[in-house]
């Protein structure tokens, strides 16, 4: 299955939760917020949605910025 | 003379200046300028995360969260609804209600869209966030962007980065006078005197990245703001003298030896 | 980046912010503005002991010499020999070699007669003077007063007590390329981003008296102005951003969400 | 060097010089200054007539309909429907389709509603109106205005009847560039070398009445103006020298007796 | 409103724009900008003849003297005996006793050594000159050249040849207070506005070289010259407004449509 | 009869023109407009647009502006 | 006998040191300098210094100024 | 013999008149100035002053200036 994530194209073996998703990034949760297709994710519910195929993910966290 | 405290939408802040948190050659000059700067508000930038590059250190890691207040931005958005969108994504982010918002309504002078800015305002003012717009010198913006429930009024001094200092000091002195909210002076500023001449006209804060940044010594040029904006302050609450044309000397008159 | 230390004469002083003693509403305020300053030389006139008011307090019962340097001026002088009559009387008062060397052209403009200033000059720095003088923001008259050996130049940034600021900067930006001694900008200054400005423009000190004892508070000016000095010093030194005409994005141009 | 005409909306004039008709001491006045003016456009206000006052004379019998081109204005709108209404009114009055579109934000500063006369210009061009809308010196909001139709934009140079001159160089400078109809500085002018600096900032016109009519004679400021609007136009086309922090000799250095 | 005429030294001049002759790309193109500059006195520098050049055409060649009136300068002295050798020299050549004397002070800057100035002008004022001095924005250096018998005075507005613009306009108009003969502004016009305003400060006349000669057309600046010192000269004498933080309406606020 | 004249009251005999109630006001047509009811009324049109009971009407001619 | 003391014409009744004088005008000598026939004294010698008559004394101290 | 003419040596026959020296040097005297050893020569006197061996003359005209 694939995935649009932040802008590209990713390949995933199956559908896995935002957990799983960042866990696989390496991506600590606690720093980054999450838009699942166009909704964007409490972080308590991580765990519970489910990223499928065709479905677009945002995954932002700080930067320097004035 | 005590001076009345700086607050925003019911938060006080130690220090009239706000700093950002770009261009920087390194994240450990940052910490210093930061450190330097005295300020306990920081702005920073929304953006996706890297996903190729695993190294990448985080920014947090290089900001005293424990002293600093963290402001997100909407830079780079140039409609409402991108601002509004990355607003809420910086919430979730920063897990505060706080944003700086930006709509650019031009990419070489980065003004706002001062139409799309108060629209954006509107709405995430309803959504229960602290909306810190960034708007341009216009008093009937302000007072546009005050009416729509922004916690304070932004203006710029001149194009940011651009360092050319208060382009319009009569602007400046109107909108202080229009408004009920803080207004911070954003953007603009060059050098410390920019600082403190902002301050002078009645700003209750500033608000800078590339002045102190892009110093050749970024450290002691955040200094030199923390000294500025404290300096221009006070002035501003000590009452100038009146300019005149002529002088006036200020050693007596009389009492002259041999007259 | 530590500073070069405030040098006249063989002088270290701490302070770059140097205050007059005039023209303030009681000496318990003086007092206190000096304190908030944080000068470390202060200015006086010479004048004739008022032999029928016998109460009359002593000026110096309300400055700590312990911690101020005493600078005798020779304000209201209109001729060299009237200035070098008060320079000696000075040096008699105050058991120093140093003064602020005035010679007034013009009593509206208070504007300095240099004809008159660098021959007095010559004379005082034979005797063995440490001559600072006032004069005005001409880079020739300042290169002739180095030339007879003043031990820095103060031209002023307007007329004295005028509170106009610094009337002419590229002047001041040139008498600094030009000379080998201390400049330091006497006279002009209003408010604090006009000292700041000063020490931007490279000078090494600053001078004043009215703007800080003609403030309405000017405890709170003297401490604005101490600030203002310390921001402009940093700021020359810490290479402030060059000026440009458009913007320059302080936040990345990259990673927006949704493109 | 031949100039290339002044053109709007494909009508052309023979002065950049637009004036007004207000608050002239008397209408035989405003006839000398327009004279003198050299200008061949000029700015009125619609009215209701004065019922009760027979005698009242018209203003135009003071002008030169076969020389003066008549602009209305929709001045003291404070909503685009006040406006609309306005500028219809005037057309009929008028029997032509130009409108100076005023839409007011405040009334101590008279800056523009922006967001309303943008929204005021969409509809009187799509009814087919010339709409030459006042604004503030926002490089947004003159885009906007050009996108919505508008046949110039006129900027402010500084508050209606301030005589401030113009407070913000950079702006109009940047409006210029980016405005590919005719700029015209609308307000704020006081005195000739306002005006010459508005042309020399690339200004395609200027439009004042306060400083002609309120000058203690107008006729000869109308005439400064005349001359100042030309001066400052020929300046920008001449290619003006580079400003430079030092001298150049404008005599030869070789040559000189006894060397 | 009928002006005063131009005069000096009981001449009358029937423009109060002076232009000098040099650094001009051709003398064709001189003898152009001389036309359209108006004016009706030119500077010229007193140089040896080129012995081995026979072909060298003269610069009198390319002036109007029928309507031109010469006036030999001293540029390039750095004393004052050499100013007046060369003044006298001036004298032989020129068959008149008008010099424009320059005694320079630094040769980066080209101010004047004002000590020297002085004294040449007391002695070519005894040998019957009629003496106008370049000299800088000091009022009492200025007094001082009156006083010793200067035909007018000369100051700077800023180096020669920077296009500066006027950089202390406080001390053009104390020095027009101060000055009982003609004040003239030599030096540092940059471009038309400029030289607007140095006459709206109260200006007599103008002194130019470097902004026409420099500039990408001379002929078109030398002509957009001519009507700023015009237009500035009037708008002196017209009485501007006042200056105001506020707007002030220029259209009626009566008899609104529908109120 | 009553109109709204410029904002003020005014009373008539009768309903009139437009054409009537300029001339009867001793106002030169050619120099103004004129709002019936909130509908500008062309020049052309002004003898035949009446003017009645209750109307509000707006005349308007250029004054000194800037 | 009169002296000009600061410009102002003193009676006294007869020749006396500076540093009597001094004392006589409850004046500090140790924040004053003194100027006699238009020669400074130097403090140490105010007591060997007399005042005759027809001299000319000025006495002058700091005051406040820029 | 030799003279020094606007600072550069010239070697000359003979002594001559300025009028002679200017018409050598193929110079128009209506538009010159001539400096003899320091002394200034009125145009009328360019015939009777001789410019002899070691003499210094300066003969300057007006050139472009400011």
């Amino acid at each position: 299955m694939q995935i649009t994530l932040n802008g590209e194209r990713v390949e995933l073996e199956e559908p896995m939760s935002v957990t799983a998703l960042l866990a696989r990034l390496e991506i600590d949760p606690r720093r980054v917020a999450v838009e699942h297709n166009l909704n964007i994710i409490k972080r308590h519910r991580f765990a519970e949605v489910v990223v499928g195929d065709g479905d677009t993910v945002e995954i932002v966290n700080f930067v320097g910025g004035g | 003379m005590t001076d009345t405290p700086f607050v925003i939408a019911g938060r006080t802040f130690t220090s009239r200046l706000i700093v950002g948190t770009g261009k920087y050659s390194s994240n450990a000059v940052m910490a210093q300028a930061h450190q330097a700067s005295g300020a306990d508000m920081v702005t920073v930038a929304v953006r996706r995360v890297n996903i190729s590059d695993r190294t990448r250190e985080s920014l947090l890691d290089y900001i005293d969260t424990s002293r600093m207040f963290i402001l997100p931005n909407t830079a780079g958005c140039y409609t409402a609804d991108e601002a509004i969108r990355t607003a809420r994504l910086g919430r979730e982010a920063g897990l505060s209600e706080w944003v700086k918002l930006e709509v650019i309504g031009d990419e070489r002078t980065l003004f706002p869209d001062n139409e799309a800015l108060i629209e954006a305002t509107r709405v995430l003012v309803k959504e229960g966030f602290i909306v810190l717009p960034y708007t341009n010198d216009d008093p009937i913006a302000c007072r546009k962007l005050e009416d729509a429930g922004a916690a304070a009024v932004m203006p710029l001094g001149a194009p940011i980065g651009s360092g050319l200092g208060i382009q319009n000091v009569n602007n400046i002195r109107i909108i202080r006078e229009f408004s009920r909210v803080p207004l911070i002076v954003d953007a603009g500023v060059g050098t410390a005197s920019d600082a403190a001449l902002a301050m002078e006209l009645g700003a209750d804060g500033v608000l800078m990245n590339t002045a102190i940044a892009g110093a050749e010594d970024p450290v002691a040029m955040a200094d030199a703001m923390r000294h500025a904006v404290i300096a221009g302050r006070l002035a501003a609450r000590a009452g100038r003298i009146p300019k005149k044309m002529y002088a006036s000397a200020s050693s007596p008159v009389e009492g002259m030896v041999g007259r």
